[in-house]
């Protein structure tokens, strides 16, 4: 199928131009050619999607060749096209194309622009990749390339030390994650002898010893398996316990934070979980752990958010929340819920971020929300269109937020992995949410101006126009994308019956959802009253050590420095000077210590010499007799 | 048996016996018509001239009587005294080349001096006697004979230039010891004696059974100090006190001379005495042997660390060469005598070959210093960044290096190769792993001469060095003679060891 | 007559030799060194003639003979190194003989 | 016949590239590097065109040893000069003449003074090496192994950097000692045949068919073990390669790490694990504990350096610890994973120590502190170098991911557990390839460097496209020396 084949094309055509010729394009030429190939990527998956929903195929595959084959297993480079993936790739070429319309405004002054583009292009490429691959290692491959390229993104600015500290924490503890991950892979082909996964997930129902519980081990290959995806899961996601880089790779150009840090990439765990669902449903106790991690994760990170300053660590901290919900609902086995919840939560994170940076960028790069303020009167349609991306993440009634969200909550309560006590963890996270939410936008827009300098006039940004269409688009995507509605539960699997009891769910649950997001609002129009109104008193951030210790994402960074980082370190310097050669260079020195030793006989008196002589002889006589 | 057959034997001198043992007759002949010539006309040229003369046609005697068919696998039996075989010939042969090398050397050396010099080739000469008679002694007197010979000449030589530094001080030191080791090796020889009553090598002695009654003692005492008188003279350890002192104090050609042509003599009899009188098979002399080569390659290449002299560090590495050397005399049976003979010729060969290159660029060297200093030594430092003005010679001087390091290309590594099988077939575990960890320290001395050689010129060496080197015009010649060899015979070892079977 | 037994006149040779080697280790004088020289090598003498006569051969006194010569050439030569040493370093004490080292 | 003219022809050359440097002949200026190039590409086109004649000709393709030559040498001893192939020294062979162009390709400037001394050298080592990788009796198979050592040494010592007397001594004693070892694990082998079959023979497909009791073959193994793994290297005894690659001038450590560390891989499969199968395989566990220590240590260890070349020489103790571990697998999967490995880890590691010298080359100075920021200046060699560095710590879509991941797989079927530990190594190499890349290319920039030039980019791209395809398709490499493994 070369159409599919062809999809990843487009954008590594750019790249690769874009890389060859890198400086020496114009402005225009570099913005056309990526976002051309953008544009083209998303007519054609748009027309794949036709393709698939139209014909009665459920799949549509694209073998280009094989790669390389393990054993009786063979792995191909080839793609594969099913629902699942359809909607991921909608998503990643859909919202990737605006934000590339975006970025090619945003970044306009950059004197590195268009090496920036060709790294978006190739992350483009590397997310396709992973989205469409037909084996776990095509995916792996998708997988390391996007880590590569938010590496690179995160580190763009390459000058400040801590951005690019903040790329490499970002990379190597995802690479975690992918060590964990690739381990189970081996695992997997270890247990099921293939790495196809479809494959996979029908060997996975069939395969006797896959789930047997064996002898010496207290889990079943499934169990660990499923483990270690979810570890690989978890640290793209930004999950618990790998959490901690997504805050600081907000360093990152805006753009960068909308596509990579919102949109796509950190999705990727969870597309990985609801590709691998046969091998999950293998294992309830492992949905169990997964839904609880959304569960904890989404209401840390919601603390976290009600703690910080820097308006882009706010969304990050909420991105982090809302892929817990997703997290959550797979781990309830509401597959269609959480990858529904993917799609909107890209289209309303995406409008956040972009709006937010259309507003750093009037505010002459200024990120913090304590010298915001007012802004609604100075920038109108930012204003509005930043309400409308809050709306859904809150998930209002109407907005696509609300419809997925309500998906999600509504699956828990009956769920034989979830259960009662994981939906109360929800509300309170919506709760939570609607709460920094309103935090964030009284901060931001209401209030009186904290920020001293005039703002850069609109029309003095090139191409508003452009831009603030790219804006319009997405807000009408968060806003109707509730609409279409994502069902996929044809492609997923359901749970062994052993296990498919549950509880009946009472008949208030739904209210209580849909109330709690008022709630949330009612309480912080009274609580973050002086960020509202325009009073005289200096409003400033809290410097409570509480706050201070959830501004700095609950203390986990410190938590692995003092377990991770330092011991590593101090080892390394402990060793520099490898102990194994020291001990090696130690006989040389015992040589060396004999033959000093030795040359004192070499004291060149004769009488010495002979009666040496002598008693090596009366030696050697006792060698004899004895 | 009875001193009646040894008269019957004695008597018996056939034509045969003549020509088999004609080469050392022309030698012995040589040296009186030598002693007329002096007497005659004082002239060192000519005397130099004969005497290399002299030996050129002892070496092409001995080779062709080598490849002629007089001998039968056994040899011929002179009297009791000597036994001629295929392998003395071939010690034979190596000697007359290394003296021919120490004659011919010894040229540059004497022309420092004023007097003539026609004593020093006579006493060269009978150092060659000595050790040839040895090579073909076949009774203990015989060999007494030819060890005093040599020795006593040896001492004459070392302390020939008796103006130089050190010449009484070790003309001293080699006579006090060697005099005392061959009363050590005397006194054995008579306690052998007193048990077997005979004194040829023929009559295997160790097998008097070694019960510790008092007279099997005297027995084993005597093998053993005849053992040591030996090894002092193979420098081995811990009879090598000497060997460095003598090797830096005696004139450079003398040096040669002992490492060279006293060594192989030595080591053949040593071989010969073991093997007629199967001390092989006792296993109180194999631990003598295994202790003593242990020690040897320990500490010979131990104390060559670090050592500036080059004179100095030949004697160490001497040392350590000696005690791999003795791995052939620890043989598990008779069938092996064989093979051991030619491993040990092949790597005496490659030994003398490596000495005798080594020595001719040091000669050279020195006479280059002394012509614009004062009498000095060569250090290791006055070889720095050799190789890139005076290529020929740095390169024979490197493989020659690499020979004694046992590094392939080499000849050396064809004998490391031959010890090593010998060493696996009589299955000495603690001779290999001797073998390994010395040449593994002597690579850490080997080395750094050639890394000084090459060392790239920055120093002031290079100036003094003119290119008028006035004295030679043969050696370039004999240095490309000596670097084809060594490569040949490394690269192709067949074409000399099948020579030797 | 009463024959006496090699292992005493083994014995006695072996004696007289340590006592000459001993010499030759103490002596400080080069001079009496080379004399303890001259006695290890008849202590030999003593043991081959010893081991000639119980064998009832001639070659122990031929040795002896061989050893006396050798005697005499060390001698000489011994002799013609002490004058130069006494030239030299007017002195004849063996330890001033150890410039080289190492 | 063929092997013989390419090796000798090799050593010729060199030889004339030396005797003939800067000399003028018939007005013509001659220069060693000129010709030692013509050299090198001639000779290796010639071997490959010959190579694909032979297969075209004759039954099966490689997948069994061909002999070649078999003349006798020292016939007292009963040994010949035997050469042979199979698929696996083809690749190997292969791998050499390119990183043969690779070295000349980079001491192009780098080397001046002795420039002919210098060529010969290089070729001289060339020529050992393909005499390794192709030789079938014990002892001419010893006598390269140690004659590539010896221009190796000289390399390392006359044209190294500020210790590189101590360095090149290390190198020689180390490897000399162990192969010492396994000259007398030959030598036995020899003597064990004689008393099979009545005869001495150093004939390595006449010491397949021994049957050698257990006990004894284990100290063979042992014997052969320790020369390979020295030269692999594993910890412990490694400590030789972080300063020779070092010290070594640029070519010399492309030339160690690329090949030379091969010649110790090649050798644990040809010789360790076809002669005493069973002796290995009881020896397993520990080799790959020995393995999976090395590919954690030597990660630990390069995230531990501030020098350039030290970095990327810990790196490749860790890499060839998968080699390893892969080797004593017993397992098909785990043995191509080695293979892709072997030859992944020679361009990897060749580039980035090209890339060093190119560094070294600009700015003088191989330590890390020296650095940063050289995006800024040169753009071009910072993408070169975060691919070198992104193959380094195994990217998927470059070669050495598939090696790696091959391994991994294979080894996990018989070690689950020491894999897991393997694979932490991953993170490791993330880890040290990420302060590599970084503090080189990123951070403030302290002084502008030129770009790369035409030559330098020509490597570097060469190199990263056989990366790229190698990642890509790696069957090139896996159809072709499958065979030797089944």
């Amino acid at each position: 199928m070369s159409l599919l084949a062809s999809l990843p094309l487009y954008p590594l055509l750019s790249f690769l131009i874009l890389v060859s010729y890198g400086k020496r394009l114009s402005w225009g030429v570099a913005s056309w050619i990526s976002v051309g190939s953008m544009a083209a990527a998303a007519l054609c998956s748009i027309f794949l999607v036709n393709q698939l929903s139209t014909s009665d195929t459920t799949v549509i595959t694209a073998y280009m060749w094989q790669w390389f084959s393990v054993g009786s297993a063979k792995v191909n480079i080839s793609f594969y096209l099913d629902a699942l993936s359809a909607v991921m790739i909608l998503v990643v070429t859909g919202v990737g194309f605006l934000i590339h319309l975006f970025a090619a405004i945003y970044m306009k002054s950059d004197e590195n622009f268009s090496r920036f583009m060709a790294y978006m292009n190739l992350f483009i490429v590397a997310m396709l990749v992973l989205v469409l691959a037909d084996n776990l290692v095509l995916l792996y491959l998708g997988w390391e390339g996007v880590g590569l390229c938010s590496f690179l993104l995160i580190g763009f600015w390459y000058k400040e030390k801590s951005n690019v500290l903040a790329a490499r924490k970002a990379f190597i503890i995802t690479r975690i994650g992918d060590t964990a991950m690739a381990i189970g892979l081996f695992l997997l082909f270890k247990s099921l002898a293939s790495l196809n996964i479809a494959d996979i997930n029908q060997l996975a129902q069939t395969t006797e010893s896959f789930t047997l519980i064996s002898m010496n081990a207290t889990h079943s290959d499934a169990y660990w398996a499923a483990l270690l995806l979810l570890g690989g899961a978890v640290g793209k996601s930004a999950q618990l316990p790998l959490q901690t880089w997504l805050p600081d790779a907000m360093a990152g150009p805006t753009p960068i934070s909308a596509l990579i840090h919102a949109a796509t990439m950190v999705t990727a765990g969870v597309y990985l979980i609801a590709r691998m669902n046969g091998v999950f449903l293998m294992t309830p106790e492992v949905m169990n752990y997964v839904a609880w991690l959304g569960g904890i994760t989404l209401l840390l990170a919601g603390v976290a958010a009600l703690a910080q300053n820097d308006i882009k660590r706010v969304l990050a901290y909420s991105t982090m929340s809302q892929i817990g919900y997703m997290m959550l609902a797979l781990g309830a086995g509401a597959w269609s819920a959480g990858v529904f919840h993917l799609m909107t939560h890209a289209f309303f994170k995406a409008l956040l971020f972009l709006t937010a940076g259309a507003v750093i960028l009037a505010l002459h790069h200024q990120q913090d929300l304590f010298k915001m303020g007012g802004l609604l009167k100075k920038l109108p349609v930012e204003a509005t269109l930043f309400l409308i991306g809050l709306a859904c993440l809150i998930a209002l009634p109407g907005t696509s937020g609300f419809f997925s969200k309500e998906a999600i909550i509504a699956s828990l309560w009956s769920s034989p992995t979830a259960g009662p006590s994981l939906w109360w963890c929800a509300i309170l996270g919506a709760l939570l949410t609607s709460i920094y939410s309103c935090r964030l936008f009284f901060l931001a827009f209401l209030g009186k101006s904290r920020f001293p300098e005039t703002l850069v006039p609109s029309d003095h940004i090139e191409n508003n126009k452009l831009l603030r269409g790219a804006l319009f688009i997405l807000a009408l995507l968060s806003l109707l994308g509730g609409l279409v509605t994502v069902d996929l539960s044809s492609l997923f699997l359901s749970y062994k019956q052993s296990i498919a009891n549950s509880y009946e769910s009472p008949s208030w649950l739904h209210v209580t959802a849909i109330a709690t997001p008022f709630v949330g609002i009612i309480f912080s129009w009274f609580y973050y009253k002086n960020y509202r109104v325009i009073s005289d008193e200096s409003v400033v951030a809290s410097q409570s050590t509480f706050v201070v210790f959830c501004r700095n994402g609950l203390g986990f960074d410190t938590l692995y420095g003092a377990l991770l980082i330092k011991p590593y370190c101090f080892v390394a310097r402990l060793n520099r000077k490898d102990l194994f050669d020291q001990t090696l260079m130690l006989t040389a020195w015992y040589v060396r210590i004999w033959r000093d030793v030795l040359s004192v006989s070499q004291n060149g008196s004769l009488r010495w010499f002979a009666a040496a002589f002598g008693l090596s002889m009366v030696g050697l006589i006792c060698v004899v007799i004895l | 048996m009875t001193p009646i057959d040894n008269i019957v034997e004695v008597t018996v001198f056939t034509t045969e016996m003549f020509i088999v043992l004609s080469p050392i007759l022309l030698l012995s002949f040589g040296i009186v018509l030598s002693l007329l010539l002096i007497a005659w006309q004082r002239s060192q040229k000519m005397i130099a001239v004969f005497s290399q003369a002299i030996l050129t046609f002892t070496l092409l005697l001995s080779l062709h009587l080598l490849s002629g068919s007089l001998l039968t696998g056994d040899g011929v039996q002179i009297t009791t005294l000597l036994k001629v075989d295929h392998f003395s010939y071939i010690s034979l042969s190596l000697i007359c080349l290394s003296a021919l090398a120490v004659v011919g050397l010894s040229g540059q050396v004497l022309k420092s001096e004023i007097e003539v010099h026609d004593e020093y080739y006579l006493l060269i000469l009978l150092v060659t006697l000595g050790a040839s008679i040895l090579v073909v002694s076949d009774h203990f007197a015989s060999l007494f004979l030819g060890f005093e010979l040599l020795s006593i000449s040896l001492v004459g030589l070392v302390g020939y230039f008796r103006e130089q530094k050190y010449a009484v001080e070790t003309g001293f030191k080699y006579l006090i010891l060697s005099a005392s080791a061959s009363s050590f090796m005397l006194l054995g020889i008579a306690f052998i004696y007193s048990q077997t009553g005979n004194l040829s090598f023929a009559v295997n002695s160790a097998a008097v059974s070694w019960s510790p009654n008092s007279l099997q003692l005297f027995n084993s005492i005597g093998i053993l100090l005849f053992f040591s008188g030996i090894a002092f003279k193979l420098s081995l350890a811990p009879f090598h006190f000497w060997t460095p002192d003598v090797y830096q104090g005696a004139p450079t050609p003398i040096t040669l001379l002992m490492a060279t042509v006293s060594k192989v003599a030595m080591f053949t009899v040593l071989m010969k005495c073991c093997f007629a009188q199967g001390y092989f098979n006792n296993e109180h002399f194999v631990d003598v042997i295994l202790v003593i080569a242990l020690l040897s390659m320990f500490i010979g290449n131990t104390l060559a660390l670090k050592q500036q002299n080059i004179k100095r560090l030949m004697a160490y590495s001497s040392i350590a060469h000696f005690g791999y050397l003795l791995i052939v005399l620890v043989i598990s049976s008779e069938q092996n005598i064989d093979f051991a003979w030619r491993s040990a010729l092949f790597y005496l060969s490659a030994y003398i070959l490596a000495n005798v290159s080594i020595f001719t660029i040091v000669i050279l060297h020195e006479n280059r210093i002394l012509q614009n200093s004062a009498e000095r030594e060569i250090s290791i430092g006055d070889w720095q960044s050799m190789f890139w003005y005076r290529r020929t010679e740095a390169v024979l001087l490197m493989l020659s290096i690499l020979s004694l390091a046992g590094i392939p290309l080499t000849m050396g590594f064809i004998g490391k190769f031959y010890l090593l099988n010998q060493a696996v077939i009589s299955q000495s575990w603690w001779l290999i792993s001797g073998l390994v960890i010395g040449s593994g320290i002597g690579l850490a001395y080997y080395l750094p001469l050639i890394f000084t050689m090459l060392k790239s010129s920055e120093n002031s060496i290079v100036e003094n060095e003119s290119p008028s080197d006035t004295f030679v015009k043969s050696p370039p010649l004999f240095i490309t003679i000596l670097i084809i060899i060594s490569f040949y015979f490394g690269i192709f070892p067949d074409s000399l060891s099948q020579y030797i079977m | 007559m009463t024959e006496i037994p090699l292992t005493h006149i083994l014995i006695l040779s072996s004696l007289l030799f340590i006592i000459g080697f001993v010499g030759v280790v103490v002596r400080r004088n080069t001079l009496f060194m080379l004399m303890s020289l001259e006695v290890m090598l008849n202590a030999v003498g003593v043991a081959f003639i010893g081991a000639g006569s119980v064998w009832q051969e001639a070659d122990g006194q031929i040795m002896f003979i061989l050893i006396l010569t050798l005697a005499a050439a060390e001698v000489a030569v011994g002799l013609a190194l002490l004058i130069r040493m006494q030239r030299r370093y007017r002195t004849l004490d063996i330890d001033v003989l150890n410039q080289m080292k190492g | 016949m063929m092997l013989t003219i390419v090796i000798f022809g090799l050593l010729l050359s060199g030889s004339v590239a030396w005797l003939t440097d800067n000399k003028t002949f018939a007005g013509v200026k001659f220069q060693a590097k000129w010709l030692s190039l013509c050299a090198v590409l001639t000779l290796g086109s010639y071997f490959l065109l010959s190579i694909f004649s032979h297969a075209q000709s004759s039954v099966q393709n490689f997948s069994q040893l061909q002999l070649f030559e078999r003349v006798p040498w020292i016939s007292s001893l009963n040994i010949d000069y035997a050469l042979a192939l199979d698929q696996l020294s083809i690749t190997l062979i292969v791998l050499t003449f390119f990183l043969a162009v690779i070295c000349i390709l980079v001491s192009w400037q780098e080397i001046q003074e002795k420039a002919g001394f210098y060529y010969f050298n290089l070729l001289a080592t060339f020529a050992g090496i393909i005499g390794v990788f192709s030789a079938v009796d014990m002892f001419l198979f010893f006598f390269f192994w140690e004659v590539m050592l010896i221009p190796m040494t000289a390399i390392i010592a006359i044209w190294g950097h500020e210790n590189r007397y101590f360095a090149a001594i290390k190198f020689f004693i180390f490897t000399q000692v162990s192969s010492l070892l396994m000259l007398v694990a030959i030598i036995t082998m020899a003597y064990i045949h004689q008393q099979q079959t009545g005869l001495l023979s150093f004939y390595y497909q006449d010491w397949l068919s021994l049957d050698i009791k257990i006990g004894i073959a284990q100290y063979l193994m042992l014997g052969f073990f320790i020369a390979f793994a020295v030269k692999l290297p594993s910890v412990p005894v490694h400590s030789w390669l972080p300063d020779a690659h070092t010290q070594a001038p640029t070519a010399g450590s492309v030339l160690l790490a690329g090949v030379l560390l091969k010649t110790g891989a090649y050798g644990l499969i040809r010789f360790v694990i076809f002669l005493f199968p069973q002796a290995s395989e009881n020896f397993a566990p520990i080799a790959a504990t020995l393995a999976v220590l090395s590919i954690l240590y030597g990660a630990k260890m390069a995230f531990a350096q501030s020098d350039f070349k030290r970095l990327v020489a810990y790196s490749s103790i860790s890499h060839m610890g998968f080699v390893m571990l892969a080797i004593f697998s017993f397992n098909e999967i785990a043995y191509q994973g080695a293979i892709v490995t072997m030859v992944a880890h020679g361009l990897s590691s060749a580039a980035l120590f090209s890339l060093a010298g190119m560094i070294y080359h600009r700015i003088h100075s191989r330590s890390l502190n020296d650095m940063g920021g050289f995006w800024q200046s040169a753009p071009r060699m910072g993408g070169f170098g975060l691919a070198f560095a992104a193959a380094a710590f195994g990217l998927p879509g470059l070669a050495n991911f598939v090696g790696e991941f091959l391994s991994l797989v294979g080894a996990f079927q018989v070690f689950p557990i020491m894999v897991i530990f393997a694979a932490l190594g991953l993170i490791g190499s993330a880890i040290y390839g990420m302060v590599l890349f970084q503090k080189t290319f990123q951070g403030m920039p302290l002084k502008p460097v030129q770009d790369l030039s035409i030559r330098e980019i020509c490597i570097c791209s060469s190199l990263l496209g056989l990366l790229i395809i190698l990642g890509l398709y790696p069957n090139i490499i896996l159809h072709h020396s499958f065979g030797v493994l089944t």
